[in-house]
């Protein structure tokens, strides 16, 4: 059994979110009987944003509710996406009256427990809709898009999406908005080192002392190609080709990037990689209107990272710009 | 066993859930090979909340509402694609019924067939798929073949029938849940949830031949 | 080697400062020729906080320079002071006029070469001051306090040096309610797993499969005891109560806490850890006034976490509340 | 070799660099053990710093120039205590003496004594609490007691007397740096930047040997 700082396996999620809400208490409150994190001071006129999935991956997602950002999180066991029971009970205690829109990455468990939630909710008689993160390229192929995973780029989404629900658009036009964001979302990583389920006896897989697993997923899922190990600038540059054969980038394009850490690969690598990031995007013309380092979306101490980028057009910008506030994602007006 | 009445429904069940619960590192290895590792954990905790709801269930003597209430506690517990997954393999089959004080082994296959039915409605998934479609559909298949033979040599059959399934999957490429983005370098691994359900099965038989 | 996602590892801390700071160059500009930070939009009128030490603390130190925090960090090699010639240029080029406040972790070589930048200031007719980071109570015995070290609850330094900054406060003064909030600061640590330094062949330290170093430094340096792993309630309790031996702690106290990463950790444990602190604050009739989760000093992806208590009085709680900004510590105004 | 023209002064030095950059692994093991790892990473950067330096400087025969000069990149490239502990050795006894074409041995052992002086001004550390004083100190007794005797017999003296230094402060508890935190748990493992003073003089007394 790997070294965690924890008390029962089995209880994680809910001594992980009675200690997030106790933290940040200024900003949430717990919905009771169910692992989900409401804001505080939500505005009511406006479409409802509620994210969520499996837990493992803090600060997403429960980290990104805040002003301007989601309004609530629906929170699965480790890496499984939580049941429609309690996806229901955080959008209804969540809810403004002017409809919910559901943004969660698209794996089977989450599309089938929000599906059910949606159906148990239109019951109700509330207006829902739903958008699935699919910004992980090396996922699948581009003519099968609807099976590509979502990975840190969520991030981007949630943040779209958050300024589209604040500028008081009806559900249908938060969810364009949304999906025009994925559109031109899309992301590739590369993992150093495994994740450690909290229970689990073994890693979620093994590496040799001078491999890296490319394109995996956030669950630590296999990826596209098991390679050896090169320099920050090699990687990142071939990150790189692989996102823009995927989504063509032109000399005047403006982008926002993200370089994400899936857990335990510190910032000083991350900052490396942007650094090689930025010279590329520089040499193909491609202006960065905004840059987010960090791990943002983990791995239950994964090594490695992820990098994202979303093209921007007038309206992505607009709301990429509107000022957010979370405890780990603040954005200050423009 | 000729007709299964509420006691031997909550045995049944207990049985599963105990052999599942038994299997959860099995389930976890065999997940962590080509998903995520967590079925075992996700599985066991299903069972164990599912146990948790047959141990407070007042006997009400029917039969559909222990299966109902058993993949009702699965379905609220679990999360992932698993939870909506097998508890629609008790629930969706069980719910609506009219009471029923005993289940014949006809019925109780006619109900794993909606349950199946349900699963492939919601999943998308077919055989061939690798996923526990594929040990569950011959599964249901023997029990329809074998639903007059009562109880024992139905679930003997399609434990058997699972069993094959389940060794079917070692050479399928995914189509759903996390092993599709492996393709070709699934091919040589089980499924989990497959294997999932042939312990349910086996356990299911053993029952059955017992009681 | 273990894997690192670099390029050379004895250019890791220039690379990491390049992609620093254009990561986030609304807020950052570099010191020309030296590894430092400085911030864009400084206030000229008031005394000038540099901040610094050793790199491979990511996000600490370069990451709360900001407004109402640091206006500069100068930045050694991993885990070494920078040069006097560094911290020379990094606070020159801050100087807003009204003298420089030094702010650092107490090490001997921090010590050393600060001592020897504040003589070559004072040389050029620029008035410095200084204060030493010692949160660490387990680095030393309560006689000598003076061989404490500095580890995470330099992130609370920080927020009240830089606040006092703000107000206006003389130098000396700045000085003085520096030295208050360290007064009232304590911080203990453990780790789970060493950290990786660039290019170095073996971990900074090896622990057993159940082993926890306890008490530890952020270096590796080895701590007070080498423990058994236990639950994360039992080691919290352990903290604690080493905490309030050392800084008694009364009914109707107010405190702000910090539960730190040291890199590899995930932020799930950390919350665990805060939900028994808070617990056990409760119990002893503690206010928490503020919590910071996160890991903000980190050790090159170190297992493991640190507990910060900071004992508020009126005026630290003052400067605790004044809002501030940077990349990785927004406070909004209260 | 007599005394120690701008050449020789080079060449010494270059020595002394090589060596510690030869024995970097060795020294950051010695350091991980009862400090934080790095010992050998920054002096070889500081050598490097300070070689690359030397090929550059201009040759105006002044001997104690090459010292300050060699000292002072060290002091601006390292960091850490040893960028000032040791940059110390070798500038602060260097820097504002007169220009000097030929230095004899009496004289370089005045200057290393001066920079013991220095490193004990600014470190506050002294014999026994386990530091590099615990070598240079001895080794600058020895240059004194051996000045006479010309630099090989006063740098070989200065050397053993260093590496006893050494094996003193396995015995040590430790009073400066990132060990005093371990207190008895120190005792057994030498002191890193002793270690590094020996290593020097071990490349100063062959270097003198050899010319
Ligand atoms: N669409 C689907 N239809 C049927 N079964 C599925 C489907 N998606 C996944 N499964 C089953 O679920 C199993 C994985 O379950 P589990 O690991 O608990 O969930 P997750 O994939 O969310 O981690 C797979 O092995 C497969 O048998
Ligand atoms: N105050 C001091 N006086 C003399 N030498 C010191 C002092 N502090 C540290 N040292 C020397 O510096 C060495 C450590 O150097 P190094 O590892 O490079 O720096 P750091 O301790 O900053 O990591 C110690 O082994 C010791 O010999
Ligand atoms: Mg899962
Ligand atoms: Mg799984
Ligand atoms: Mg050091
Ligand atoms: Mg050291």
């Amino acid at each position: 059994m790997y070294k965690k700082i924890i008390n029962d396996p089995d209880h994680v999620v809910e001594e992980l979110l009675e200690g997030f809400i106790a933290a940040h208490a200024r900003y949430y409150e717990p919905v009771p009987g169910v692992n989900g994190v409401l804001l505080r001071q939500r505005r009511i006129s406006k479409v409802t944003l509620v994210v969520g999935g499996g837990s493992g991956h803090e600060p997403m997602f429960a980290g990104f509710v805040g002003r301007g950002l989601a309004d609530a999180a629906a929170c699965g066991n480790v890496f499984a996406s939580p049941d429609p029971g309690t996806i229901c009970e955080v959008a209804t205690a969540a809810h403004g009256g002017q409809g919910i829109l559901f943004l969660y990455g698209n794996y089977a468990g989450d599309n089938l427990n929000f599906d059910l939630a949606e159906e148990m909710l239109g019951e109700e008689g509330i207006a829902t809709a739903h958008v699935r993160v699919n910004d992980d390229c090396a996922s699948a192929p581009k003519d099968r898009m609807d099976d590509r995973r979502g990975i840190a780029g969520d991030l981007f989404a949630i943040k779209i999406a958050g300024a589209a629900c604040d500028a008081g658009l009806p559900l249908a036009q938060v969810k364009a908005v949304t999906e025009q964001a994925l559109a031109n979302l899309r992301s590739i990583g590369l993992a150093t080192a495994p994740g450690r389920i909290p229970g689990a006896a073994s890693p979620t897989f093994t590496l040799d002392a001078d491999e890296i697993e490319y394109g995996l997923g956030i669950h630590g899922e296999p990826g596209i190609q098991r390679s050896k190990l090169a320099s920050a600038d090699a990687l990142t540059t071939r990150l790189y080709a692989q996102i823009v054969a995927d989504m063509p980038l032109s000399a005047g394009d403006e982008v926002c990037v993200l370089v994400n850490g899936l857990g335990s690969t510190p910032a000083m690598e991350l900052y490396i990689v942007y650094r090689k990031l930025k010279a590329m995007l520089e040499t193909d013309g491609v202006r960065i209107h905004g840059a987010e380092i960090g791990s943002y979306c983990t791995s239950m101490e994964m090594g490695g990272f992820s990098i994202s980028l979303l093209k921007l057009d007038a309206q992505l910008k607009r709301y990429y710009d509107a000022p957010c506030y979370s405890p780990y994602y603040a954005k200050e007006g423009l | 066993m000729q007709t299964l009445n509420w006691q031997d429904a909550v045995g049944m069940l207990q049985a599963i859930a105990k052999a599942i619960i038994t299997s959860k590192p099995l389930l976890t290895d065999v997940d962590a090979k080509i998903g995520d590792g967590d079925h075992g954990i996700g599985m066991a905790k299903g069972m164990q909340k599912a146990l948790d709801k047959l141990a407070l269930l007042p006997n009400d003597s029917n039969v559909y509402g222990v299966f109902a209430a058993f993949g009702k506690a699965m379905l609220l517990s679990m999360g992932g694609a698993s939870g909506v997954i097998f508890s629609s393999m008790f629930l969706d089959g069980a719910k609506e019924q009219p009471a029923t004080e005993a289940l014949n082994a006809p019925s109780f296959a006619t109900m794993m067939a909606k349950g199946l039915q349900s699963i492939q409605a919601r999943g998308k998934a077919s055989i061939g798929d690798k996923t526990m479609v594929d040990a569950l559909s011959p599964a249901v298949d023997a029990m329809i073949a074998f639903a007059d033979d009562g109880y024992a040599t139905m679930l003997r059959a399609a434990e058997k029938a699972a069993a094959e399934g389940v060794a079917s999957t070692k050479a399928m490429v995914a189509r759903f849940g996390r092993a599709k983005s492996l393709m070709e370098r699934a091919i040589g691994f089980q499924d989990a949830g497959a294997t999932s359900v042939h312990i349910m099965f086996a356990a299911m038989a053993d029952y059955a031949e017992s009681h």
